[in-house]
């Protein structure tokens, strides 16, 4: 039979993002394109600059509005998405969800890297290079719940592995480098033996890094995600390490769920799906892993040099 | 005269000849031609879905932003709309999962809404702080209180009953009832700022307020009225944004202040009070709306979107400007 | 003759559809003080604002010495040597007396750093010729008065050779005006050619060489003030004969009580004033600059705290705490200040004239009755006789002396049961300001008190029935219908024995 | 009158008598007690190491503080200025990493914000729009351009020559650079717009623009330099942030013009333009920042945070503002 893994012309999937310039989406976003060339489908990246739910709503409607066949989607805040993803499912508009979530939807699938197991990790790491003992503190965005959620899981592995490490503060940079940078200079005024700081987030840590670096580098930065910026002071010893999400099976992925979504037919599993007239692709949840950014494998998470090797235009096609 | 009164006497508003007299004209018609062009360039432009999409989009900031317009023109401003609209979610919705019925709990939180407009109106008024460091105190305050309320997290308010659901995501005939409450609240405001005694004397005191003193106005008590209005307004709208989204987020609106004066001072008000209009500030927002979707539409490249986007919006009010300059 | 210093030909300017001014020519010779008469809005000051780079003519031309020249702005205009003293008072609230008095010089001046202590030296020099103000006070504390004495000190202090003075004295009292005078005069001594607007004729015969007169912006005449009389001026300008300037004086006994003051102080700028109205006449309040007759009035009214003191209307005593509170018992007042507190300038003139007493203007449900509200208006306008292009028309494009009508109209639009009128008639033409005496008076003999503070003695005398004399921020006496005149006002005003006071043309004023 | 003279002769300033009578007086008292009460709290404030904490992390944005506040004193407003910061860094580090030497990137990376500046400029003086929506078009359009410069991406500048990064990462016998630069600026500044004969124009033409247009003043003129110089300062501070942080962040600054106005007004600026001094401005950014290292010294919440520091900066500016009052 003909190969049933090809889109019907105009098929679109459409990936949608709040503060879209912003370079954590883009290699997400190119194994998505990847996935959905590999299919013949088309694809766009579309969200809003802003860093606003009802803005994001509203490019998600408009989206919406041309009819696509699928739409893999970051919601900012979980539950102001139920209704529009759900007028979404019932127009026949796929919807996936990825690094965060709107549970109370009727999205199909949800993948994400388990921020819990990141901020694990991070705090494992951390405690280990200063020999289970010594006092660190947190930067936070309160208010962005993958955030919040390595942060509790840092401090909650501390607490429950590492008895000797003392968490000292916690302040809000909310993504704000000149804000993580004042931060980390009262933190370490207050704290003259802190040892190490945890962020969740890429932007507070050029604040932080150099912050710490000001004070003599003895204090650890350890954070989630990269750029080519915390890639650089990595290399350099000057950032102890990252988190980072594996954004690209996240696209990917991501694109396979909305494509299973919307192409049940090709699925007939053993169960009731079939009579009762539900969606027999039933993934809830997709871990897409987190790798692990040291000075020994950070060249390999350059987007620029990302970009060159694989030779497209990122989201701008 | 009886011409004059004549016209007078129609509401003329609405008046075709009058029209062209408008301060609201030259926006008019530069939101008409750049959908005109858009219906061109886009075939999914001039589409139900893609005009509903738009109008839900500023439809709830537009009730925030007839506070706002009538507070720019008492000469004030309000930096804290979006910490109250959040707070007044946040109020609303942890008294709801309290137990309280909602259409009780979104009463208190506009009521509580009103209190911080009172507050902010003491501080303007009887210890003479300015307007702009009283609201960025009270933006600054709210939002911790949010914080504080939540402890960081969005109140998932999945359990409402459909009843209160339904008026933010329920719809009449096909038309959302958001969009019909804020028809209803644009047309009631336009009119009664263009109309009724009590806003005259906001107009009074934003124009010169010692000569609206020496007109025996008490302006301090229009001043703290009308921050009381803009606060409860705010509420008001945070309480639909609750029913709207099922959820109470306690960083929910920050950065909208900027959007709405936009809005407002593209629709023609003053930062120094005494003038503007409730119609001109929708069609501030409008435009505004209008703008960022064409461009989401002709899938401009993110990277070109803010520049664009706020070339045209310079475009637009230098146009506005100089078409109502030659006029007068 | 020699070649006018200064020739206007065929200039002609509209706003929108209203033509200020209608080819008009105007020549100052050297050395001359020039007057320059018309009724409110006769396009006077539109002239000036030409003359000076405000605005630009829409047709005819300018010549200064011979030559013709676009002056484009005032910038320009203070190159070539012509200084302006303008009717509506332009300074910088925030700076002092001395930095506005200098503004044009630190503005062309080329040292890089300023030099406050010369400068505070030499601007005190300055203003101590017209009064005694300190040069470091902020212009936005002084009164408009002084603020009006600032605006003449700073044309002093500009080189140069063409003086535009805009009703300089509108607010001004016998003494500053006749300082101002000496100066005018000595000034054109010196060669400078100066144009004097003013309403007051008395200042015009006494002051002026030959003399101009504008009807509904079109030039009617100029002769020399030699050869003419005010009687001819003033016909001249208003196109017909003014019968009688002031209404005639009360001729019975005042009735009952309509307003007490008794012992009321602020506690800063008046002290221990009682005072005492009664129906059917109209009680003149005089004193010098400064002397607290506005601050007396504001307190009475409750536009400033009292610290002591009652104030009665029609026997009650009433409880002022601010001004809406007197507005409510039927007391009103005009303010001195037209522009700071008068009027709403970018308002409708209907807007303006119903802002003391909306309610009889709304209907049910609030809503304010437009129609109600432009017939008022209108209907005040035309007995006013303001010059406009309709009540909708905001009070920014009216000439001064029509503003000051608006002003007066919104006093009149309550029917208040005492007015106080802190200088009503300021820069109101000769015939308005009759007509507005003869409508007090006529308020008056109907039971509706009236208190006028004026500056402008002619005024006093020939329009009061009585007139209280403040000095230093108390009563220094009283003057009957009988006892008033110029010299016994001043006596009572400065506190010493004026022997030689200079008396202007009485009968005339 | 001798007395007085003298007083002035001596520069007189720093003079304690007059002191007192500062404006800036209430400020300086207000941050001395708090600095007080903290150094009961914490044995870790009054130190020479958390002084140079809290200078080094306010030092550039007061930079960007000078010229807000002279803008401000002009009767204008700039919202652009966090863009520009980031404008700034984004064009000197691209030009550095095309292969330009920092010092020259950097002296066209000011230059560019200069020419921003005058683009505002032109709008607000020819076409004649107010500086509140030129200002705020200008942010979206130049924070626009900082994404399609990067690409959304952070330009990392690790390569940057150590002699450039000192600037903003080394000192001076202990006494960083940044602090020296930020001192040096603020001192001209506050000195020039005392004193200097060109920076009056700027007062007068704040105050009443008209009184000064009649003194011969080209009004327009000076709102154009004094737009132009805000946004030299703020792609001034752009640099140094490049030089500080070696990176230049697309998204650096956003909000920031917030805080920067906050602080001016703090310090005594009008919204109304005519008034405001450098000093106070520095002083209402000193606030900010005591309350916030505060914050962080004393370990409150973060979800506290935010409401602690509101209520302490209405305290203040209430205190002032009363303090104040009386005086006058
Ligand atoms: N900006 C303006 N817009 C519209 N009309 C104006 C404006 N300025 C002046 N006018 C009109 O021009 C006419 C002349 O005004 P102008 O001020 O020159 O009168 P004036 O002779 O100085 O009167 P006054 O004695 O009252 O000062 C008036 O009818 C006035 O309403
Ligand atoms: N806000 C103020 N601060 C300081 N002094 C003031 C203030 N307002 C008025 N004064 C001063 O108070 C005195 C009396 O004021 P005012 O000028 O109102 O008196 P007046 O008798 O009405 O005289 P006129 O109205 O003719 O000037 C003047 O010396 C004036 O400079
Ligand atoms: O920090 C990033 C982004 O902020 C986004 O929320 C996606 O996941 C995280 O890794
Ligand atoms: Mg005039
Ligand atoms: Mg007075």
């Amino acid at each position: 039979a003909e190969n049933p893994f090809k889109c019907a012309p105009g098929e679109k999937y459409v990936m949608n993002v709040m503060v879209s310039g912003v370079e954590y989406w883009f290699p997400v976003y190119e194994m998505f394109k990847q996935a959905g060339q590999q299919f013949g489908c088309e694809t766009a990246y579309t969200g809003t600059p802003e860093y606003d739910v009802n803005k994001q709503i509203a490019t998600f409607d408009q989206a919406l509005a041309q009819k696509p066949a699928g739409i893999l989607v970051h919601p900012m805040n979980s539950d102001p998405f139920i209704e529009p993803i759900n007028r979404a499912i019932e127009q026949g508009t796929a919807v996936v969800t990825f690094a965060a979530d709107s549970p109370n939807s009727k999205r199909v699938s949800y993948i994400t890297s388990d921020n819990v197991a990141e901020g694990t990790y991070a705090a494992d790491a951390v405690a280990k290079s200063m020999d289970g003992k010594g006092e660190y503190a947190v930067l936070e965005n309160p208010g962005q719940d993958n955030h919040d959620k390595r942060v509790n899981a840092f401090v909650a592995r501390m607490e429950a592995k590492w008895p000797d490490m003392k968490l000292v503060g916690r302040a809000a940079s909310n993504q704000d480098p000149t804000k993580a940078y004042q931060a980390v200079l009262s933190l370490a005024q207050a704290h003259p033996d802190l040892g190490a700081v945890f962020m969740p987030e890429a932007n507070s840590a050029i604040g932080a890094a150099q912050a710490a670096k000001e004070g003599g580098g003895k204090i650890k930065v350890m954070l989630a995600d990269v750029n080519a910026k915390i890639l650089d002071m990595i290399k350099a010893g000057e950032i102890f390490g990252s988190v980072n999400p594996n954004q690209g099976m996240q696209g990917y992925m991501g694109f396979m769920l909305l494509w299973m979504a919307k192409h049940p037919e090709l699925i007939d599993p053993m169960n009731d799906a079939k009579r009762s007239g539900f969606n027999p692709m039933s993934v809830p949840f997709v871990d897409n892993g987190f790798s692990i950014v040291t000075a020994d494998n950070a060249d390999d998470f350059y987007w620029d040099k990302y970009l060159k090797r694989r030779g497209t235009k990122g989201i701008e096609e | 005269m009886t011409a004059q009164m004549k016209s007078e006497s129609q509401g003329a508003r609405w008046n075709l000849a009058r029209l062209g007299s408008m301060r609201e004209a030259g926006l008019i018609v530069i939101i008409l031609a750049l959908c005109i062009a858009m219906s061109f360039a886009s075939p999914h432009f001039l589409t139900w879905g893609n005009f509903r999409a738009m109008l839900m989009s500023f439809s709830i900031e537009g009730i925030v932003v007839v506070g706002m317009t009538i507070l720019l023109i008492v000469g004030g401003i309000d930096l804290s709309v979006g910490s109250v609209v959040a707070f007044s979610m946040v109020v609303s919705g942890a008294l709801f999962l309290a137990g309280l019925d909602p259409w009780t709990a979104s009463l208190i939180g506009i009521a509580v809404s009103a209190l911080i407009g009172a507050v902010m109106g003491f501080f303007v008024t009887v210890v003479g702080l300015n307007h702009f460091i009283t609201s960025l105190a009270a933006m600054v305050i709210v939002r911790g209180l949010c914080l504080i309320v939540t402890k960081g997290t969005p109140l998932s308010l999945f359990t409402l009953p459909p009843a209160f659901k339904a008026i933010g995501q329920g719809s009449f005939h096909g038309v959302p009832y958001v969009i019909i409450i804020f028809v209803v609240v644009v047309a009631v405001f336009d009119f009664l700022l263009r109309r009724a005694t009590a806003f005259r004397k906001v107009f009074y005191t934003g124009s010169n307020e010692k000569a609206a003193q020496y007109s025996g106005i008490r302006t301090k008590q229009v001043k703290f009225w009308v921050t009381v209005l803009s606060s409860t307004l705010a509420g008001f709208a945070g309480v639909i944004y609750m029913s709207r989204f099922g959820a109470a987020t306690p960083t929910f609106g920050a950065g909208m202040e900027l959007n709405i004066i936009a809005a407002a001072v593209i629709g023609g008000a003053s930062l120094n009070g005494g003038s503007g209009t409730i119609f001109g500030a929708i069609l501030g927002m409008a435009l505004l709306s209008v703008v960022t979707s064409s461009l989401i539409l002709l899938d401009i490249s993110v990277y070109w979107q803010d520049m664009i986007k706020g070339c045209i919006l310079l475009a637009a009010v230098s146009i506005d400007h100089l078409l109502h300059r030659r006029k007068a | 003759m020699s070649t006018p210093i200064l020739e206007i030909s065929g200039v002609s300017k509209s706003f929108g559809a209203i033509k200020a001014l209608t080819g008009i020519d105007f020549s100052l010779a050297p050395g001359e003080i020039h007057a320059l008469c018309g009724e409110n809005g006769a396009g006077k000051s539109t002239l000036m604002n030409i003359i000076a780079g405000v605005l630009q003519p829409d047709k005819g031309e300018i010549r200064i010495a011979g030559e013709r020249t676009v002056i484009a702005n005032p910038a320009a205009a203070q190159r070539l040597g012509i200084a302006l003293v303008h009717q509506e008072i332009a300074l910088c609230p925030d700076a002092t007396v001395a930095e506005n008095i200098f503004m044009p010089a630190i503005n062309s001046r080329r040292a890089p750093l300023m030099n406050f202590r010369r400068l505070h030296a030499e601007a005190q020099k300055v203003m101590d010729l017209l009064a005694p103000i300190p040069v470091r006070t902020k212009v936005g504390d002084l009164s408009i008065s002084n603020q009006q004495l600032v605006e003449i000190a700073k044309a002093l202090t500009l080189d140069c050779r063409v003086l535009i003075l805009d009703e300089p004295t509108a607010a001004l009292t016998e003494p500053e005006a006749q300082r101002l005078f000496a100066i005018v005069r000595e000034l054109r001594s010196r060669g400078i050619s100066i144009i004097y607007i003013s309403h007051r004729m008395a200042e015009i015969f006494s002051l002026c060489d030959r003399v101009t007169v504008f009807r509904d912006g079109r030039y009617v005449a100029t002769d020399e003030i030699v050869s003419t009389t005010p009687d001819e001026v003033v016909r001249k300008m208003v196109g017909r004969e003014i019968a009688q300037l002031y209404p005639d004086k009360l001729n019975e006994a005042p009735g009952r009580t309509l307003l007490k003051v008794s012992g009321l102080s602020d506690g800063e700028r008046c002290f221990g004033v009682s005072l005492e109205l009664r129906a059917g006449e109209i009680l003149g309040i005089g004193g010098l600059i400064g002397s607290g007759r506005s601050e007396m009035a504001q307190t009475m009214c409750g536009l400033r705290s009292v610290a002591a003191g009652e104030v009665e209307i029609d026997g009650q005593p009433i409880r002022i705490s601010c001004y809406a509170d007197a507005v409510k018992a039927g007391l009103v007042y005009l303010s001195e200040d037209r522009k700071g507190s008068g009027v709403f300038l970018d308002m409708s003139i209907a807007a303006n004239v119903s802002a003391l007493d909306l309610g009889k203007l709304t209907g049910k449900l609030g809503l304010l009755d437009r129609r109600a509200e432009t017939a008022q208006a209108t209907e005040l306008a035309k007995r006013l006789g303001v010059r406009m292009g309709g009540v909708g028309a905001a009070v920014s494009t009216l000439s001064g002396g029509n503003q000051q009508k608006v002003a007066i109209a919104k006093q009149l639009s309550v029917d208040p049961r005492v007015m106080v009128m802190d200088e009503p008639t300021r820069g109101i033409d000769v015939g308005a300001k009759a007509e507005i005496h003869r409508l007090l008076r006529e308020l008056a003999s109907r039971g509706v008190g009236i208190v006028v503070i004026s500056s402008e003695m002619p005024e006093l005398i020939g329009l009061c029935d009585r007139v209280l004399v403040v000095r230093e921020g108390r009563v220094a006496g009283e003057l009957a219908a009988d006892e008033l005149g110029e010299e016994a006002i001043i006596m009572l005003a400065s506190g010493v024995q004026s022997n030689s006071h200079n008396a202007r043309a009485q009968n005339v004023a």
